[in-house]
């Protein structure tokens, strides 16, 4: 009953809805759709937003509390791509290249998954650790690294054609925008502590839900262009993109207890580990690994699991923490 | 005026292959090039221009002949059968030729 | 008396400023112009802003209260077309195409004006229905598709050169990217009712009459690059383009009171009215109808009627409703 | 490598004529095209780019001779009338012929 | 249809000279030019394309073949000296010649 | 002791942190940058915010008290041409004109360094005249025009190549995006006064410190890419981007000072006449002064004395203030 209560809360809340409007503006073709500077602008906001915000709280909390978790996120980051891919090697009858290219990407992570977690939670009033978005930024990279090293293995070709060589495809993963504006934000929020956040909450803070709703909108365009591939992808990475993320999800929570996070971070950490990269691993993915099928990996992370995590997933992963928490 | 006869590159492809495709183009000897972002349309679909990892960008290379040759000897034979991409030469003048 | 004072006040604000100093970059030629993606996201925002404010207000009064006056406006403005389409053919001698054409953008709406409208109307603390964008959504399209009917039978050309379709239009009118957008936020709003709007307000609502005076500093430039072509549309249109809002304001205004609306609700049932498109309906008329010249339509809609309604037509519509109120 | 001569056809138009412009494309038989926005001044005065409604876009598309002629053909007789635009062609050399 | 041949010029420049670009093409009887902004590199390094004033931008220009040769002329002597530019010139044809 | 608790203070304020990332992603090839329009609408916005603000300001203690230190700022910045030009023509043995493009930029003044600096005298409580900005306005474009004189005068050569001529370097100076934006968002604040104020503050005012920065991320990034031209400029201008500015800031203090300016609108003036132009100079002396090396003017403006400035200089400025107001 409870859990379905925080569902349809969560489905009603204006980020929700408003990417369900992106997907409706897909689907009828509507010309609707942000410039691309527009969306730079915001991805730019809602990481700075989230890296300052963790910084902060790294600076009040100190990282003593933080390094034992963080330092289990990267763990799982990186291991979650070694029974991913023989799941999809020899469950999906995947290429090597293409199971190892997928795993790179479920045990990386979305970063706008993990911001509407962090609101789903505020709007329902159950307090987390600000910090954990520490976690966010060390588990970007490891599974990006692991799978280009598994497809690098299962290929083994040479020359241009191979792509990039896994140093590329290292400073890819450590130096994108996207970790670079996340851990440079935390850095400074840590710096600047909470003095530094009553200058810019206003701007960083104040409005930082609706600024969500927004880009939601424009992710629902994104993800819903996207849904004509599901015919491509078959029937096997449709339950895939949605089994797994439930599986990885628990782990994530149980990882979390174990490292003493409250039931907050745990169901964050959950999150982290159910959702999927769809901007950071297959930039990497397609330069390292270019043989890997772009549409196998950016569907399912971004069509099946990405839907799936900010609709039913994160109430989902919550129920499960506190199942384990009662 | 004197103008020389020189080869124009134009390459259309996937953004995500901007970082190997500049670094080609130095490889192969190329002074200089000029890049923007496009939409597109092809047999890979629809390519819409709002977020950046899956726009297209059109690189634009001005090379003497003999470099045009190898540029598109190597795209055809490393990069066509990984990226969405197109590539095409054309005559232009241009002129000073040593700066190509 | 009380009726230059409003107007002082309404010229004096900083919205209604901004957009004369628009005017002056243009005529200055000074380089100021926003960028495309910016001039875009600020429409969105602003979309967005009005539609899912309507929204929760809908969702509050029930839709009991709406319909009426919306099937209202939507007659209006079907209607509108009708009568100033001889107007135009008769008595501004213009080819029937281009009389039907104008007549399309001024039977359709401005989405600006009405929300400068509501602003104006907030400032001087004049209550209104806020469920009135419901009007401004329903009444963008059937002037353009009447519009387009009027034309097609007056030109009955064939071939690809009679441009596109009576369909397309009305694809291009439903589907546009304002009225998706204006209809989407309405319903996302009337989903999510107050309690979502809490979590948004300080981004769609706090700052926006300050994102508004931003964006008319751009329409400024917009309309000010269309001052130079006053001279050939001639006086006939000038005239028209100052004279018609005013009946049509009027006339909304009673249509207002007649389908049960406040003072407030009326009044902006009269800016409709009163507003002509410059952005929805060139679009479709463009494709539609080819023939039409677009210095006519653009000319009357964005360098007369806006800046008319924005500086003197809203106090006056304001003042209006009064006098058939008291 | 070898390369085969196809014509590309360049076109700058108002941004209103996309939607006919692209489904004239896709009629005539090209199985691709590039579009972007780009500022423009000609005989309709100077189009800047900050409204999208009200700006210019180029359209590229590479095509066999044949089908460049009748593309020319059909923008002169229908669009030239109707919409602010310029359409040149020009002589390219690509990789793949069966791709246009 | 009957094309006519015309010369197409194309300038790629710091956007410093826009306006002194675009005051030679009115000079010198262009009817109309096309512009965009582009990222570039070259000898005189990386131009990114995030600030209006330090990015590049190219101009395309259609001019019958006299008017290509007095533009390049005038580029080679009063604007290479001062501006990081390109300027290149290639064969177009276009079906109204008294346009351009 | 206190000097360098200020200093600290400064460093570690956000708006400086994200400066410093920014000059940590140039220098680690990261690929963070702003896209165009970003960097376009985040500067309309901090120049209209600052502007609109000043001009209410102005608004309430009247003209009267404005004109006297503006017309000083005015002929401050015509007059530190004057003497930059010959230590940089005879001690630091550079061309004609090479020297007088760089005056020019020391002359004329930073809107962002400006900027920075009422945000640093408001996050430390120290009050100041808010219509400082209309000297910001006024000190633009002087030492421009003398600049573009002096290099004209030393280069005497004809034709096209010689570039723009004074009329037009004028007009871009006196017309150009920033100025136009400063002096138009000072009038349209004047006329609005405190009403307005009102209706825009949590737009234009609320949010304005965290977009500040933001802004200097970018800034970060863009100054950072000058870094690696540090070697070509030689260690005489590298000195004279930190001298200079002391110099000249403290004579803006004392004319500051002279004109009846309180300890926190002197501050300010000398921050402007410490501050190097570093987007309207270049533009103007690009187009005048085309023969002007931009590696020396870009690099000095931008690559030392902006970084100096927000930095260091800013608290240095207020020192000097408290010194002689003391
Ligand atoms: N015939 C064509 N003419 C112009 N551009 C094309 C053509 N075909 C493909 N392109 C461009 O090349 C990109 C990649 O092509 P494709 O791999 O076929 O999807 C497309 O998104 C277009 O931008
Ligand atoms: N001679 C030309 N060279 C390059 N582009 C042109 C030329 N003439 C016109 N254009 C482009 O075509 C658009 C439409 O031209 P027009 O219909 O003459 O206003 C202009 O806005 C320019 O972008
Ligand atoms: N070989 C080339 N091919 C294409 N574009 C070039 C080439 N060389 C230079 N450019 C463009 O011209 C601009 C100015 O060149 P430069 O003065 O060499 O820095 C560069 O930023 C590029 O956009
Ligand atoms: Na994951
Ligand atoms: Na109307
Ligand atoms: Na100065």
């Amino acid at each position: 009953m409870e859990i379905l209560d925080a569902i349809q809360a969560n489905l009603l809340s204006p980020a929700v809805l408003f990417f369900a409007l992106g997907l409706i503006a897909a689907l009828t073709k509507s010309d609707l759709k942000f410039p691309e500077p527009l969306y730079l602008g915001l991805t730019i906001y809602l990481l700075i937003a989230i890296g300052f915000k963790g910084g902060v709280a790294i600076a009040e909390v100190g990282l003593g509390k933080v390094w034992l978790p963080a330092l289990a996120a990267m763990v799982l980051g990186a291991l979650i791509p070694l029974w991913t891919y023989p799941v999809l090697r020899f469950g999906g009858k995947l290429s090597a290249v293409d199971a190892a290219a997928i795993a790179a990407h479920y045990g990386s992570v979305s970063a706008v998954t993990f911001i509407a977690a962090t609101n789903y939670l505020k709007a329902i009033n159950q307090p987390f650790e600000s910090y954990a978005t520490a976690f966010l930024a060390v588990m970007e990279s490891p599974a990006i690294l692991v799978g280009v090293v598994l497809g690098k293995l299962a290929t083994k070709k040479s020359g241009e054609a191979s792509g990039a060589s896994l140093k590329q495809a290292m400073h890819e993963a450590l130096f994108g925008r996207s970790i670079f504006l996340l851990v440079g934000a935390l850095v400074v929020g840590a710096l600047c502590g909470e003095a530094g956040m009553k200058k810019v909450e206003p701007f960083f803070v104040t409005p930082f839900q609706g600024v969500l709703a927004l880009f939601l909108l424009e992710m629902g365009i994104v993800a819903g262009r996207r849904l004509g591939d599901l015919r491509k992808v078959g029937p096997f990475l449709l339950a895939f993109g949605i089994i797994l993320p439930l599986v990885n999800g628990a782990l994530g929570v149980w990882f979390g207890k174990l490292t003493g996070l409250e039931l907050g971070g745990a169901t964050l950490l959950g999150v982290l580990s159910a959702s999927a990269s769809y901007i950071a691993a297959p930039a990497a993915i397609r330069m390292s690994l270019p043989d890997a099928n772009p549409t196998l990996y950016l569907t399912s992370s971004l069509a099946i699991t990405f839907p799936f995590n900010i609709t039913l997933g994160i109430p989902l992963y919550l129920e499960i923490a506190r199942k384990l928490y009662s | 005026m004197t103008t020389h006869a020189m080869k124009l590159v134009t390459i259309v492809c996937e953004a995500y292959a901007k970082a190997v495709v500049t670094k080609l183009l130095r490889d192969i000897g190329a002074h200089g090039y000029t890049l923007f972002a496009v939409e597109g349309d092809g047999s890979r679909g629809r390519r819409e221009a709002d977020i950046p990892e899956f726009t297209n960008i059109q690189v634009e290379v001005i090379v003497p002949p003999e470099v045009a040759t190898a540029l598109l000897t190597r795209l055809e034979k490393e990069f066509f059968p990984c990226y969405g991409m197109i590539a095409f030469e054309s005559d232009v003048r241009v002129l000073r030729p040593n700066k190509f």
